[in-house]
């Protein structure tokens, strides 16, 4: 068991980070790198719902918001790109 | 009795998941597809009828038999009195008729677009009779997933799909605000459940989490109820949704948002936020802005559809003035003038689609005089149009009428009757200017409009061409819609149904009684009324009203029909040329100022709760 | 508005929002402090009551399994909802034999796989499905669940077609049987709640036996049994939502092998 | 400690709707509705956690152990897939509107004004 003290060193740490990675996603326009941001977004959430414990939303949200949602978008940016 | 609230909503979702396993079956059998479609939302209409007439003081039903313990409550429940579960058989009633409807509508109605009506059919069910916060936002979110995809349902068209863009994002932002006041709300009260919720908020003094928590949680709903400044969605996604599908976004989604925001207020947040004459008064500054914005826009629009999403919204500023008067006469007028508007707005919707069906046209300029061999679908458009003005007896007459009355008792009563007449007369005016101008060909031939003829081909992919013929599937549901708009307003004349409304009414702002039907428990006696009970009548000052603004409503259209023989307007006046640009400014069409004007209308509202409630 | 105008309007807006985020935590407990009483009453009843030792999913599939059906019906709504905005651009695909820039510039971005990266992947496929399969069946006693479970499974399949195999991919995602699959999956959910009210109980009753011991794979009743139906409902819906971005993609690829 | 995450969830919030409002890509506008969503995310977690609670897990561990609330972690849970169907759903809208209007630009998208 982590003591009190370090979890919540720990939870500060993810917290800045997640905080960080938000403002990330926003501010990458060019579309491929957008997606690789949003998949990382989805790593800091899924260890913040870690340290947070709650493993069940930490596997959903690697699932959805680091993996299927990166995909889905993907495919759709590969059929809206433009004819150069 | 008690098994009906579930099925309610498992029966359309059932029948919804059945159609999509069964697809490769059903393909070309487009009878059967309707038939089950039909019969399921016959069922449900049926079944929550029952709901409505029996409920009396209202009845809770525990999901897999999770009673609260000891105040705490473990399940999630539906709750049913007769104005919620009779705001869901509306649902249900309109989901049929646009159903029966649709069926020769669509040059292929696949099974999609049934799924996808039960699915929203069961989410309206779900919301409407939803007791507990977080389950009224996934129904919430149900409706709003089937809405989009229902409003972008011809792909191939631009207007649809750029309409359920702005729809879904507007509103899912509007539905994540409103989950953020939920999970707010929950970390101080730790429950979900709404009486529960009112049991501790109404016990502990009033913190700002309160305040933010409730403007939250109906910010969502404001959107949904397309209150200014968070109404630019509507016009967008309702001009271009198919036509039976705007019946129901008309005729009810936008009521539900209503009726979320009554249901937050008078069962969970009223005796916190302290009945105080000042929320009165914001909501009805709200309901005022909402109905005269929504008015002046209706009445400069030609796009029929877009006309008569720009009326919904006016109506719903009038419906919220009936809440913010925070009386029960107030309430059950609006639950009246809601039925009653939900009939006569979709009756409207149906005309315009066989119009749209014969004519491949919803612009007013292009069909002027085009209509004319429509008899039928021409009278009950006119009906319809002078049941939007408030002929009596019409239910929206009582309706209207009943909330000024409880006006009068209030403040600035006639001030409000007179706000009411005029956005009446301007959205009536329009549409009766419309069924003038096609079914009966009044008025001068305009001349060429260039935009016109763009609009003109703006339908066509929507519904099957070349038919001689208005099929009876549309005319027949058009026309009870009609009836049912005048039945209403005819049985609330009758003094029995006129008291049973105001005493629904009545118990649905009685937060203790809701508290303990859902929590057990003693229900003191109800505190004293902020404003003087009214009974609900025929007063002499509303049949003066409702007639001023038929009379208004039919001057106002003959005028704009005829204005180019007026002298004082000959000079190429047309209504709200000088304003093009301003107007266009505000309903931009851009999700990025949609966006803007919602978190600025929440910041404002806050500043306003925060001056009031401190 | 200008882009400048909005912005100052939103800065305006944005510190009114903030104060008002700020005024109400205020009245939160601080961070750490949850006082309850929901989360407390369920974690004291949830193991003697359903015997599931995994509460989240004691909550997700029994206390507000309702909520669960809603949610499974949003996802079923968006599936169909794809395919009724995508479906006329398949017709208008499968009609039209002349192609636009944009898929000449997308058909040389295809970049052919490997193939000891496609075996590498498809190995890969079997422990994923099964670990999918795993998550799904043992809801009541892990930290997983239908839901997790099934965009496992659901990946499975995706990591066919990133191998580069995607006329497997088609081969094995046919929209009918995904359809019908994912109207079983929320269908059977549904269902389970009414056979509830046949026996007369309340909808969503938990009625099947909770098995004899918590922790084990068959206790906890209809939890394991809904958890399984979400896990199905889930997996189709994932595969038809993926299926339906790729359907043209794939359209092309299968012209062009038509042709070689 | 006692407000920081809560400070998290304003930011996000705020940062979300600021992307929101100045793209000019649709796809990157669905991308900051997701982020503005992450935040309710945070939230609930936020509000149902306990100092010093384990995981709501009790297959290896003793019943009385303190754990964090699991309310909240089922209706998390709720909200990442109402997530994903929301976006999906808008992706799709997002790829028809490319076709139609051969832009993803929102200022470009307006079919109706005024």
């Amino acid at each position: 068991m982590t003591s009190p003290a370090v979890m919540a060193t720990l939870q500060v740490v993810v917290l800045v980070l997640v905080a960080a990675g938000a403002v990330l996603v926003v501010r990458t326009r060019e579309r491929v790198r957008l997606v690789i941001a949003l998949s990382v977004y989805g790593m800091l959430l899924a260890i913040l719902f870690f340290v947070f414990q709650a493993p069940d939303v930490t596997l959903s949200e690697l699932a959805v918001g680091a993996i299927a949602l990166p995909l889905i978008l993907l495919l759709a940016i590969a059929k809206v790109r433009k004819p150069e | 009795m008690s098994q009906l609230f579930p099925l309610s909503v498992a029966v359309p979702l059932l029948v919804a998941a059945g159609l999509l396993a069964f697809r490769p079956l059903l393909r070309g059998k487009r009878q059967v597809r309707g038939l089950v479609a039909v019969a399921a939302s016959v069922s449900a209409a049926v079944m929550l009828l029952v709901l409505t007439l029996r409920t009396g003081a209202g009845s809770a039903y525990w999901f897999a038999g999770f009673h609260p313990s000891g105040g705490v409550a473990i399940g999630i429940d539906f709750t049913a009195g007769p104005l919620n579960a009779g705001l869901a058989c509306l649902g249900a009633v309109l989901m049929t008729a646009s159903l029966i409807f649709a069926w020769r509508y669509f040059t292929q109605v696949g099974t999609y677009f049934h799924v996808l009506m039960l699915t929203f059919l069961a989410g309206m069910t779900g919301f409407c009779l939803a007791g507990d916060v977080f389950d009224l936002f996934v129904w919430f979110e149900l409706m709003g997933v089937s809405a989009y995809a229902l409003t972008a349902y011809r792909p191939e068209e631009r207007g649809p799909i750029q309409g359920g863009l702005n729809f879904a994002i507007t509103n899912s932002v509007g539905a994540y605000l409103s989950l953020t006041g939920i999970a707010m709300i929950y970390g101080r009260t730790g429950a979900l459940n709404m009486a529960q919720i009112s049991r501790y908020v109404a016990t502990h003094p009033t913190s700002g989490l309160v305040v933010i928590g409730f403007l939250l949680i109906i910010t969502g709903l404001l959107v949904k109820a397309a209150i200014v400044p968070f109404h630019f969605w509507l016009a967008d996604a309702h001009a271009v949704a198919p036509t039976p599908v705007c019946v129901l976004f008309s005729g009810v989604m936008v009521e539900l948002g209503l009726y979320g925001i009554a249901r937050m207020y008078w069962s969970v947040f009223g005796a916190a936020l302290g009945h105080r004459a000042a929320i009165s008064h914001v909501f009805l500054a709200l309901g005022v802005l909402t109905a005269v914005v929504g008015a002046l826009y209706c009445f400069r629009e030609r796009h029929v559809k877009r006309l008569l999403a720009f009326s919904t919204i006016s109506h719903a500023g009038m419906f919220l003035v009936g809440f913010a008067l925070l009386t029960p006469l107030g309430l059950a007028g609006a639950a009246l003038a809601v039925l009653a508007h939900g009939f006569v707005k979709g009756a409207l919707f149906l005309g315009a689609g066989i119009v749209l069906h014969r004519l491949h046209s919803v612009n007013e300029t292009y069909l002027h005089g085009r209509g004319k061999h429509l008899r039928l679908t021409g009278v009950m458009f006119t009906l319809a149009a002078l049941g939007l003005a408030d002929l009596p007896p019409f239910g929206t007459f009582l309706g209207k009428g009943w909330i000024t009355d409880s006006a009068d008792a209030v403040a600035g009563g006639p001030w409000l009757a007179a706000v009411f007449c005029a956005c009446s007369v301007l959205t009536a005016g329009a549409v009766l200017r419309v069924a003038g101008g096609v079914f009966y060909g009044f008025g001068d031939p305009p001349g060429e409009d260039t935009r016109m003829a763009a609009e003109a081909n703006e339908e066509k992919g929507e519904s099957e061409s070349g038919r001689q013929r208005t099929p009876l599937t549309m005319l027949v549901p058009t026309g009870v819609l009609v009836l049912l708009g005048l039945a209403s307003g005819v049985a609330a004349l009758l003094p029995r149904c006129a008291a049973a409304f105001e005493s629904a009414a009545a118990r649905f702002q009685d937060q203790q009684a809701y508290a303990s039907l859902v929590l057990g428990g003693a229900h003191p006696a109800s505190p004293v009324p902020l404003y003087p009970q009214v009974p609900a009548d025929v007063t002499a000052a509303s049949v003066i009203t409702a007639l001023c603004s038929v009379a208004g409503a039919i001057l106002l259209a003959l005028t704009a029909l005829y204005w180019r023989r007026l002298p004082v307007l000959r000079k190429g006046y047309e209504p709200g040329t000088g304003l093009r640009e301003v107007i266009e400014s505000f309903q931009s069409g851009v999700i990025n100022d949609y966006i803007t004007w919602l978190v600025t209308g929440v910041a404002a509202l806050g500043g306003i709760l925060a001056l009031i409630i401190r | 508005m200008t882009p400048k105008l909005r912005l100052w309007l939103f800065a305006i807006a944005a510190a009114g929002l903030v104060a008002c985020y700020l005024w109400a935590f205020g009245g939160l407990p601080g961070f750490g402090n949850y006082p309850g009483p929901y989360g407390p009453e369920i974690l004291k009843r949830a193991i003697p009551e359903t015997n599931a030792t995994g509460v989240v999913s004691a909550i997700n599939f029994d206390y507000r399994g309702f909520d669960t059906i809603g949610e499974e019906f949003i996802l079923f709504a968006a599936a169909a909802g794809m395919s009724v905005v995508l479906r006329r651009l398949r017709g208008e695909r499968e009609q039209q034999q002349d192609r636009s820039p944009a898929d000449e510039v997308m058909n040389r971005n295809v970049p052919p796989t490997s193939s000891p990266l496609r075996v590498a992947t498809l190995v890969l496929v079997g422990p994923t499905a099964l670990l999918g399969w795993w998550l799904a069946t043992h809801a009541q006693t892990n930290p997983s669940g239908g839901f997790q479970g099934g965009v496992i499974l659901a990946s499975a399949l995706m990591l066919v077609y990133l191998s580069g195999e995607s006329i497997a991919f088609r081969r094995f995602s046919p929209v009918d049987l995904l359809d019908a699959a994912e109207a079983m999956g929320a269908g059977g959910f549904a269902a389970v709640g009414l056979a509830a009210i046949v026996q007369g109980l309340p909808f969503l009753d938990n009625y099947l036996p909770l098995g004899s011991s918590p922790g084990t794979v068959t206790s906890s009743g209809t939890i394991a049994l809904i958890s399984f139906l979400v896990g199905i409902e889930v997996a189709a819906a994932f595969i038809l939502i993926v299926g339906e971005l790729l359907e043209q993609t794939l359209l092309r690829q299968v012209r062009r092998e038509g042709k070689s | 400690m006692q407000v920081f995450p809560f400070l998290v969830v304003a930011w996000i919030v705020i940062v979300g709707l600021y992307g929101l409002i100045t793209s000019r890509d649709l796809i990157h506008q669905i991308v900051c509705l997701i982020v503005v969503q992450s935040s309710t995310y945070v939230l609930l977690l936020g509000v149902g956690y306990v100092t010093g609670g384990v995981a709501p897990y009790f297959y290896d561990i003793g019943r009385r152990a303190l754990a964090v609330d699991p309310v909240v972690q089922a209706l998390a849970l709720t909200d990442v897939v109402v997530e994903a169907a929301v976006t999906a759903l808008l992706l799709s809208l997002a790829v028809q509107a490319h076709k139609r209007f051969g832009t993803l630009d929102p200022h470009d998208l307006a079919e109706f004004k005024g």
